[in-house]
């Protein structure tokens, strides 16, 4: 049998590879967006995990909701990214730097 | 009782009033206004000083102790400002305002040109003779106050009163820079002796909860084997520590050794101030309090051989000093040191009487002098240099006369007042049985010998041999106007009968009464008196007594010198060298003074400024915490770096501390 | 088996009102032209109006809940929600001549604008971390877009594209945190969370949770060190979104942090008090040092921002009921002094110049003594110093913890509060003792004025008479 | 008559608003009316403080003129206000000293005047608000409201490094009152009020006593000031235009002792006690120390500064002394003319060295150079100016008859009761007190005109003839008959010391 | 080792390296396409866990709808390669270190000891005619109608935000105007004109 624990380990290697992708990916603005996607995911393996075990939908619910906003929030990352495009002509994170101090 | 209340209060607050009129309406009320007014607030209190001494001293109607006003009331003890006038008090009101009474008649003529001395169109310049004469009237009323004083609080007003006063009147020509430098520096020398005084007071008030006189003096025998730890361990008799404390004040005031230095300079000051406060009134404040304090000193023979053994060095090698002086007001003014060096070895032994005695005929003959040293110095034009006169016998008679006088009874010939009270006070010493009273007696009789010896050079270089002076002075030479002349004549008068008169009742009688309290065993002027009768009777047996001839050979050496055409100092210069720098140096007092204190003072004070303050404290703590933050922020700063990896890599470390927050527990 | 009970949806009028107002605003500002854009923005500020009616028509004593279980009207909820309608109206007022002058004057300013606004309102009266996360993702998103609003500035662009990453990333691990605290309790509302909690043996999964949580949560409020967007986004984001995004959703966070902290691991109160204890001192730290080495107003007010969040942890992080007052009483009063701060950049800022250097201020009492004292007040409330409202704030606040006898942490705060002291002081420094750059006096539009000065005198009017304020606070909390 | 009005509330609130008024009508360059009504506004305070004297119960220890009204009922927070024998002749000195102050700002100030005045007017009421809270935070509230406007005077109408001046005096006095208040808050939840007088009957623990005193301390002793937190006074000063040199020697420094005597004594007695060692060592290195930093100044205004500095050192002395007598003599009644003459030394210093700010205020006006070098001779151009110069120059030497002498004087005699070499240190007063005022009074005053900026000096005109006089009158005045005043605070103080003599320590919490 | 173990190793081993691969891979199309991968295995997974109906909305909605999204954007924006290429390996070490201990923390908290099947059984199989979706449904529209609510609105606020963000009128571009067209009225634009008529002589 698959323990609940293996669907978590697995969640939580998705998290920290998507967390890890945020602060090594040094280039592209793009490739940050899906690593929240990645958390996102990571988080709702989680809930599906619980619920299942526990045998309650709530953590199904929730999860359709994460897809939901996730789906929004994507939108409008993209939208961010293209206005900063249109002004930089460059989404890359180094030169997301005028802002310091 | 009522009426001398009353009479007091008017001797006390005419000279003020004179001098707050003159001193805050001169200009408007002009010279002669200020000098009437100030000379009439003078002579009232003479006259009522006279009319008191008649009712306490001759009638005896009894002492009047009374409260003024209280000035403030602290934990029960209530400080009052009141008037105790006995015997002793009598008889200083009538020197003080006799004198001063003399001071401001003879200040008439003598400040008439002050113009001259202030620069061109200084304001300070336009009333100085009015403010002179306010100066010296408050000064007689600031020495009144301390002589009338029933408590020690008021005696350290009219104490520092006549100190200010003096601090004004020495730089009373305050264009002079060496005027302003010899004010600040007698201020600041009888500041460490107030510095003294004070802390006496306070013993006193802690020893007997109360300031007052008779309270003091009352219980003054319950508290004599009370003992005080300065040192932790050191176990010394409360007595012991009061008097010496008080007196310390005293050597400030008196200028006796090593408080002294102030006193020469302080002939900066106009001549008439010299006379008035620098040698008859308020330098002999000290000798007063004393005196006044016998009761206390009579239960601390430790202080009495204190005050015996800087009395006499004060006496003796001040009378150096004034051997090599050419300046006529210097050689007064080491003079008058080395007087009040014999008051107070008068004191030291126990004859308080005694030195009381001379401090009166002093207050006469050297205020005399003084002044005849002024009327010569008015006579050549303000120079002071006793080089540059001679044979002025024949153009100021008067002066002539009375300087003579003055010195006569200076050096203590019989029948003139500085006898009685010299040769008593040896006669004292001689009887005294403290440790210390050799040395003393030794060191007074020397001194007879000095004083002569300088006195008399003075008298022969300023009224005899050939004229040294220039033309210009020369032509103009002549005896100078009766207000100058009129106070010598009326100062000469005491200088030479006071002594016979007061001297059965004063030292050897029982005039002070209660007002000094002596000791049996201390009693020398007991034992001197039996051997007294009559002033008659003392005078010739003056002739016979080693102090007269060695008053004497004074006058002889100095004469022979003279009829060699030798000044002492010259011939010091040339066969003593080393003799004469020591003296010439005075004893490098005030370089030690100048350059270990208050170098060393200025020294410390910037140290602790520049260092403790400015380095220490702003530098390290202040400015340097401050620095501290800023480098702190511009440090903190740079992990705002801008960089989205790096903001979301704090975010996981800070993660993962919130997990260490539980991990490591 | 459908067993579905209609739920009671009165307390849940205001929310509907905005909704219902937001769609009409929307579709009515299609057929708006420029001209009459205004009608817009009236409209907006009718609908906080009207918000703020009904929330305060709705206020009662006891807390009511409904949607089974997912929505609570409380006190708090209802006093939070008008401080925000409050917030709101006044960041609007500010920033119409500020639009105006950049084009930025649109429908969707206010539309984004209210709907954070509904945003905050579903966080504030949540009753389950479902609608916390819908509330907090609604607000979130709104103010991203408006961050970004200005479509032709470049910093702007940057700013809300770091505002947005860092921000789901936040976002993502309080999701992982809710999922462990699920996982654990196996249910979603806060009220059965905290009884779950009460009796949880396996403390660590909470614990483990709790931290993701508050890693969400510290993020909202801006605290050290989940702070890096803030100053960063005031500074890059246009001063009316700065004025917008610094005020109201403080409130919205506190509110987000009492219901899951309090409201739902009340039982792990030993744990969060530590997690607080740690953000609040590196809140003050950072905060106040920072500010210090600032050139640029925005970023100051930023940090300052930051360590004034440090200072709101510490009435939290008491655990008692007058620190929870304590700590709303300070971020009410923190939205106060935020709006005249920012404020006062909208009110000094012209087309083409943005106020927002300090040197800008130079000489201020010289061109216009009126604004400089006013400016002052807000200054001397920031740094706490007496009888501005910023000092019963801070006292408040210190109250709390030394009540709990950490005189230790109080002593840590005031002695950053004097190193903060300084920064604001420069600013008095370059209004008051220094030339000013040009002597040129600006005329801001009254209604700015107006509402700035206002602003002003209200710092310290309510600084020398806070009880009522203070009251609402504490009952707010059942006091 | 007055009895039925709110005095205090009055001589707090009517400067305060009147100095918001003279703000307003502040459009004019010279700004003649924003004078005219600020001289009104003070006259009309001090008149209101004369009542305070008059009407007060000399006998009684008790708080007078009470007045209670609940403020912030939240936080128990009351409008507590009321006076005894000390904090009374404060507030009249308060009262007294800014009427001079507007007088002296007159035509000297011509950068925006009105703000000037108002300042001054809104300084006068807050201080006047600290002497007169009975309520904790009433009190810190006054306390910190009134760095405002001081921070503004010297930063607004200050010298050259006036910036520099300001906030260091602002954040050292900020920096020292956050832990009062932090203390404050502590006695608070111990008698869950804020009133003064509750704190003053609480019992508390010694090493709460210890920390709650140092607490205090640090506010007060930057207030005072004391070694070594004193080093914000001489910049302050110097920087500070002549009106904000008065105001913060003639009176903010008494804030601190006032502090010490309402709240550090009555509250933490036996901290007090276990700590007087220190304060006394405080205060005698203020004495010598600063004496001697004095003596080498360059500058008019830090020397006067400093020997503020060193005077306020007896007025700490003064107070802390009372243990050390209490175990000489055997019993605290002896400690009360220490502890009274700290407070006449608090009085006599506001006269004092206000006159002495004043004085180098009215040269630095012709002159606009307050470095000693730059004088010399001024009595031949100012004798009127000179007169007053020495006269208050003795009062600051600590001369007999002025009011200078009354406070040193009881300081030192009680100061012996404790220990010799206390009194020592504290009687070198004498020596350094006349040698650094003395050595400045004959540089600038004595010798001959040194250059032709002095020789074209004009003598005082009427109008600093008058302040100077006034000044002048009190000083010899409360030095010749300072009876009155040790009437009005004797009970007082007997009770504070009879109060401090039990200790607070609850039994077995030792 | 079931089949169901089998499975889930698989999934579970490719999405874990496809995930990897995301953040590493130069090529933004390659990560989205890695991302697509990652999707679709964790649907997989879901399967495993009986969530029918949300693994089909987790590919329709986001392999068919976001990264379709996605990679419009990508191509939108012409990204050189040549710069994403720059230095990242000199990153890679401290990262994954930091990486790696919070995963081993996360680890620790949900590994075995917690989570294992000794502390939390496997549920019992659902019965054959068990309908995930209609479960879901009913609860969506019962318990959760106030978040679904909310849902709506958060759609509604991405629509707003993306056009008023994206959406934009070319400076100088020419629009033509229908409403004025329509309204336009005889006056705007015929003015008749009095001539005077000439006088003959």
């Amino acid at each position: 049998m698959i323990a609940l624990s293996d669907y978590l380990t697995v969640a939580a290697i998705l998290f920290g590879l998507s967390m890890a992708g945020i602060f090594i990916n040094r280039k592209n603005v793009i490739i940050l967006l899906m690593c929240i996607e990645l958390m996102l995911l990571a988080v709702n393996i989680n809930f599906i995990a619980f619920s299942h075990y526990l045998g309650d939908t709530a953590g199904q619910v929730f999860v359709f909701f994460i897809l939901t906003v996730a789906a929004a929030e994507a939108a409008i990352g993209l939208a961010i990214l293209v206005v900063l495009f249109r002004n930089k002509h460059s989404i890359n994170v180094d030169d997301l730097d005028t802002l310091k101090g | 009782m009522e009426n001398i209340y009353n009479l007091s209060l008017i001797i006390v607050l005419a000279p003020l009033v004179g001098s707050i009129i003159a001193g805050l309406f001169g200009s408007s009320i002009g010279r002669k206004g200020a000098h009437t007014v100030t000379t009439l607030g003078v002579a009232i209190a003479f006259v009522l000083s006279a009319v008191v001494f008649k009712q306490i001293v001759v009638d005896e109607i009894g002492i009047l102790n009374q409260t003024v006003y209280t000035w403030l009331v602290s934990e029960g003890i209530s400080f009052e400002v009141g008037f105790l006038v006995d015997q002793l008090t009598a008889m200083m009101m009538v020197v003080v305002t006799f004198v001063s009474l003399m001071v401001h008649i003879y200040t008439i003529g003598y400040m008439s040109h002050d113009e001259e001395n202030w620069p061109e169109g200084s304001l300070a310049g336009t009333n100085s003779y009015q403010r002179f004469f306010s100066y010296i009237s408050l000064f007689t009323f600031s020495m009144l106050v301390l002589v009338m004083a029933n408590n020690f609080m008021q005696l350290f007003f009219g104490w520092e009163a006549v100190g200010l006063v003096s601090y004004l009147l020495i730089g009373f020509w305050s264009v002079r820079e060496t005027a302003v430098y010899a004010n600040l520096k007698a201020f600041l020398v009888n500041r460490v002796g107030d510095f003294g005084f004070l802390l006496g007071i306070a013993a006193v008030l802690m020893t007997f909860n109360s300031l007052d006189y008779s309270a003091v003096f009352g219980n003054a025998e319950l508290h004599k084997d009370l003992t005080y730890s300065i040192f932790p361990g050191t176990e010394w008799s409360m007595m012991t520590v009061i008097c010496i404390l008080l007196f310390i004040g005293a050597m400030g005031k008196s200028a006796q050794v090593p408080l002294h230095v102030w006193l020469p300079d302080s002939m900066e000051g106009p001549t008439p101030i010299s006379a008035l406060i620098h040698a008859a009134t308020m330098v002999t404040a000290g000798i007063f309090m004393v005196a006044r304090m016998s009761p206390l000193y009579e239960l601390s023979e430790t202080a009495l051989s204190f005050i015996l053994i800087i009395g006499a060095i004060t006496a003796l090698f001040m009378g150096f000093l004034g051997l090599i002086q050419h300046d006529i007001k210097r050689v007064v003014a080491y003079s008058t040191l080395s007087q009040l060096g014999y008051m107070t070895v008068a004191l030291g032994a126990s004859a308080y009487a005694a030195g009381v005695f001379h401090l009166m005929t002093h207050a006469f003959f050297k205020a005399l002098l003084f002044l005849g040293a002024g009327s010569v110095i008015i006579a050549m034009h303000h120079k002071q240099d006793m080089r540059e006169m001679g044979g002025l016998r024949k153009y100021m008679p008067i002066t002539w006369i009375t300087s003579l006088i003055g010195s006569l009874a200076l050096i203590g010939t019989p029948f003139f007042a500085g006898f009685y009270s010299k040769d008593t006070i040896i006669m004292a010493v001689g009887e005294s049985t403290l440790p210390g009273s050799s040395f003393a007696f030794a060191a007074v009789l020397a001194g007879v010998f000095i004083t002569a010896l300088y006195s008399f050079r003075m008298y022969f270089m300023v009224f005899h041999g050939e004229e040294r002076m220039d033309h210009h002075t020369k032509e103009h030479l002549h005896e100078t106007p009766w207000v100058v002349t009129l106070p010598l004549v009326l100062l000469a008068i005491p200088s030479v009968v006071i002594g016979a008169i007061f001297v059965m009742d004063m030292p050897f009688g029982d005039f002070f009464g209660q007002a000094i309290f002596v000791a049996p065993e201390h009693d020398v002027l007991a034992k001197v008196g039996e051997h007294i009768h009559g002033w008659w009777g003392m005078a010739l047996h003056g002739f016979m007594t080693p102090a007269f001839w060695l008053a004497a050979g004074g006058v002889l050496t100095a004469w022979w010198m003279h009829k060699k055409g030798l000044d002492i100092a010259v011939v010091m210069k040339e066969r003593f060298g080393f003799l004469y720098k020591i003296l010439d140096n005075k004893y490098w007092a005030d370089e030690l003074y100048a350059n270990v204190f208050a170098a060393g003072g200025r020294g410390l004070g910037t140290g602790l400024w520049k260092v403790g303050d400015v380095t220490l404290i702003d530098g390290l703590m202040v400015n340097g915490s401050a620095r501290v933050v800023g480098m702190l922020s511009a440090v903190v700063r740079r992990l705002q770096s801008g960089y989205l990896y790096h903001y979301a890599f704090v975010m996981i470390i800070g993660l993962l501390a919130l997990f260490s927050l539980f991990i490591f527990r | 088996m459908m067993n579905f009970e209609t739920p009671n949806f009165i307390p849940a009028i205001p929310e509907m009102f905005v909704l219902g107002m937001v769609c009409f605003i929307l579709i009515l500002d299609l057929f708006l032209s420029e001209r009459s854009r205004i009608v817009t923005y009236l409209l907006t500020q009718a609908t906080l109006v009207g918000a703020f009616i009904l929330s305060l028509s709705l206020y009662s004593s006891e807390s009511q809940l409904t949607f089974s279980n997912t929505f609570v009207l409380d006190p708090m909820a209802s006093v939070l929600k008008m401080a925000v309608y409050f917030a709101a109206f006044t960041v609007f007022l500010y920033s119409r001549g500020y639009l105006r002058e950049r084009g930025m004057f649109r429908g969707e300013f206010f539309v984004l604008g209210l709907f954070g606004v509904l945003g905050m309102m579903v966080m504030i009266s949540a009753h389950s971390m479902l609608t916390i996360y819908m509330g907090l993702e609604l607000l979130s998103l709104s103010m991203y877009a408006m961050v970004a609003m200005q479509r032709d500035s470049a910093v702007a662009a940057e700013a809300a594209m770091k505002y947005f990453i860092l921000g789901a990333m936040a976002s993502a691990m309080l999701l992982y945190g809710m999922s462990m605290i699920y996982g654990v309790t196996g249910s979603l509302d806060l009220g059965e969370i905290s009884s779950a909690v009460e009796g949880k043996g396996n403390q660590l999964i909470l614990i483990f949770g709790l931290v993701f949580l508050m890693v969400g949560v510290a993020f909202k409020l801006g605290a050290v060190p989940f702070h890096m967007w803030v100053p960063d986004v005031y500074h890059g984001a246009p001063t009316a979104v700065t004025l917008y995004i610094s005020t109201a959703p403080k409130l919205a966070a506190f509110a987000m942090m009492m219901r899951l902290l309090v409201d739902g691991l009340g039982g792990l109160q030993a744990q969060w008090h530590d997690i607080l204890m740690l953000l609040a001192v590196l809140s003050l730290a950072i905060g106040n040092v920072v500010a210090i080495a600032q050139t640029n107003i925005k970023r100051m007010l930023a940090y300052s921002g930051i360590s004034h969040v440090g200072f709101l942890l510490l009435g939290v992080l008491s655990g008692t009921q007058e620190g929870y007052a304590a700590g709303m009483f300070y971020a009410i009063v923190y939205v106060i002094m935020g709006l005249g701060g920012f404020g006062m950049v909208i009110l000094m800022s012209r087309a083409g110049f943005e106020a927002d250097k300090l040197d800008d201020y130079k000489g201020l009492n010289e061109r216009s003594p009126w604004f400089a004292l006013m400016m002052m007040f807000l200054m001397f409330s920031m740094a706490g110093v007496p009888p501005f409202i910023g000092f019963w704030a801070k006292l408040s606040v210190i109250q709390a913890v030394v009540d709990v006898d950490m005189v230790w942490l109080a002593a840590v705060a005031v002695i950053f509060s004097v190193i903060g002291a300084f920064y604001y002081l420069r600013v008095i420094k370059l209004m008051y003792f220094d030339k000013p750059l040009d002597g040129s006096s600006f005329k801001p539009s009254l209604d700015v004025a107006a509402i700035f000065s206002v602003n002003a005198i209200a710092v310290l009017l309510i600084g020398l008479f806070p009880s009522s304020l203070m009251v609402i606070c504490k009952q707010a909390m059942g006091l | 008559m007055f009895a039925d009005l709110p005095l205090l509330s009055l001589v707090i609130w009517v400067p305060i608003i009147g100095g918001l008024l003279v703000l307003l009508t502040g459009s004019g360059r010279s700004g003649l009316q924003a004078k005219v009504l600020s001289l009104l506004v003070s006259l009309l305070t001090f008149a209101l403080s004369i009542p305070l004297y008059s009407g007060f119960d000399m006998t009684s220890a008790q708080m007078q003129f009470v007045e209670l009204s609940p403020w912030i009922d939240s936080f128990k927070i009351n409008y507590h206000l009321g006076v005894d024998g000390i904090s009374m002749p404060l507030i009249l000195l308060t009262s007294f000293t800014t009427v001079l102050v507007v007088l002296a700002g007159w035509d000297v100030i011509k950068k925006s005047p009105a703000q000037y005045m108002a300042a001054f007017l809104i300084m006068e009421g807050l201080m006047i608000g600290v002497f007169a809270a009975l309520d904790a935070m009433l009190f810190y509230v006054f306390w910190e409201a009134m760095l405002i406007p001081m921070f503004l005077v010297i930063g607004i109408w200050g010298g050259d490094n006036r910036v520099y001046a300001t906030i260091k005096f602002f954040l050292y006095t900020f920096l020292g009152s956050v832990f009062m208040l932090v203390a404050l808050i502590y006695l608070y939840f111990q008698t869950d009020s804020f009133a003064i007088l509750d704190y003053h009957d609480v019992k508390i623990g010694l090493t709460a006593q210890i920390w709650i005193f140092f607490a205090f301390l640090l506010a007060f002793a930057v207030k005072v000031p004391m070694w070594p937190v004193h080093t914000w006074l001489p910049d302050a000063h110097v920087q500070a235009p002549t009106g904000g040199s008065v105001i913060l020697a003639a009176i903010m420094l008494k804030l601190g002792a006032y502090g010490f005597l309402r709240f550090s004594l009555p509250i933490t007695p036996d901290a007090a006690h276990n700590l007087d060692w220190l304060m006394i060592g405080l205060s005698l290195i203020a004495v010598a120390y600063i004496g001697f930093v004095a003596l080498v100044q360059q500058d008019m205004k830090k020397l006067i500064a400093y020997s503020s500095i060193s005077h306020m050192g007896f007025v700490t002395l003064g107070f802390f002394i009372a243990w050390t007598i209490a175990e000489n003599t055997g019993s605290f009644s002896g400690a009360v003319m220490g502890m009274s003459g700290g407070v006449v030394q608090m009085i006599a210093h506001g006269f004092v060295s206000g006159a002495m700010f004043l004085c180098v205020g009215v040269v630095y006006d012709r002159m606009h150079s307050r470095q000693i070098a730059d004088y010399g001779g001024v009595v031949h151009v100012m004798p009127k100016f000179a007169g007053f110069m020495v006269l208050f120059a003795m009062a600051n030497a600590g001369l007999p008859g002025t009011a200078g002498f009354v406070g040193e004087f009881m300081v030192i005699l009680s100061a012996f009761k404790a220990n010799f070499w206390i009194a020592f240190v504290a009687a070198t007063t004498l020596i350094l007190g006349a040698g650094y005022t003395l050595w400045m009074v004959k540089r600038v005053i004595f010798g001959e005109i040194t250059n032709d900026k002095v020789a074209a000096l004009q003598d005082i005109n009427s109008r600093e003839y008058f302040v100077l006089a006034t000044l002048a009158v009190a000083v010899l005045f409360f030095g010749l008959y300072p009876a009155p005043l040790l009437e009005v605070m004797d009970a007082t103080v007997r009770h504070l010391i009879e109060h401090i003599a039990v200790s607070k320590v609850p039994l077995g919490a030792m | 080792m079931s089949f169901e173990q089998i499975l889930f190793y698989l999934f579970s081993t490719m999405l874990v390296l496809s995930a990897g691969a995301v953040i590493t891979v130069r090529n933004p199309v390659h990560a989205a396409m890695f991302m697509v991968l990652c999707f679709v295995t964790s649907s997989a997974l879901w399967l495993l866990l009986e969530a029918e109906f949300l693994a089909i909305t987790l590919i329709l909605v986001y392999v068919g709808a976001v990264m379709v999204l996605f990679l419009f954007v990508v191509m939108m924006i012409d990204i050189n390669i040549a710069r994403m290429r720059e230095g990242f390996s000199r990153y890679l070490p401290i990262g994954g270190i930091v990486a790696a201990t919070a995963v081993g923390i996360m680890g620790l908290a949900v590994g075995r000891n917690n989570f294992g099947l000794d502390k939390v059984a496997a549920p019992a199989a659902k019965p054959a005619d068990y309908s995930n979706t209609r479960e879901l449904g009913e609860q969506l529209y019962t318990t959760y109608v106030y978040p679904f609510e909310i849902a709506s609105v958060v759609l509604l606020v991405a629509i707003v935000a993306a056009i008023a963000l994206t959406l934009r009128t070319r400076p100088g571009t020419r629009y033509q105007k229908i409403e004025e067209q329509v309204v336009v009225k005889k006056e705007d634009r015929l003015r008749v004109v009095k001539v005077e008529s000439e006088e003959l002589k």
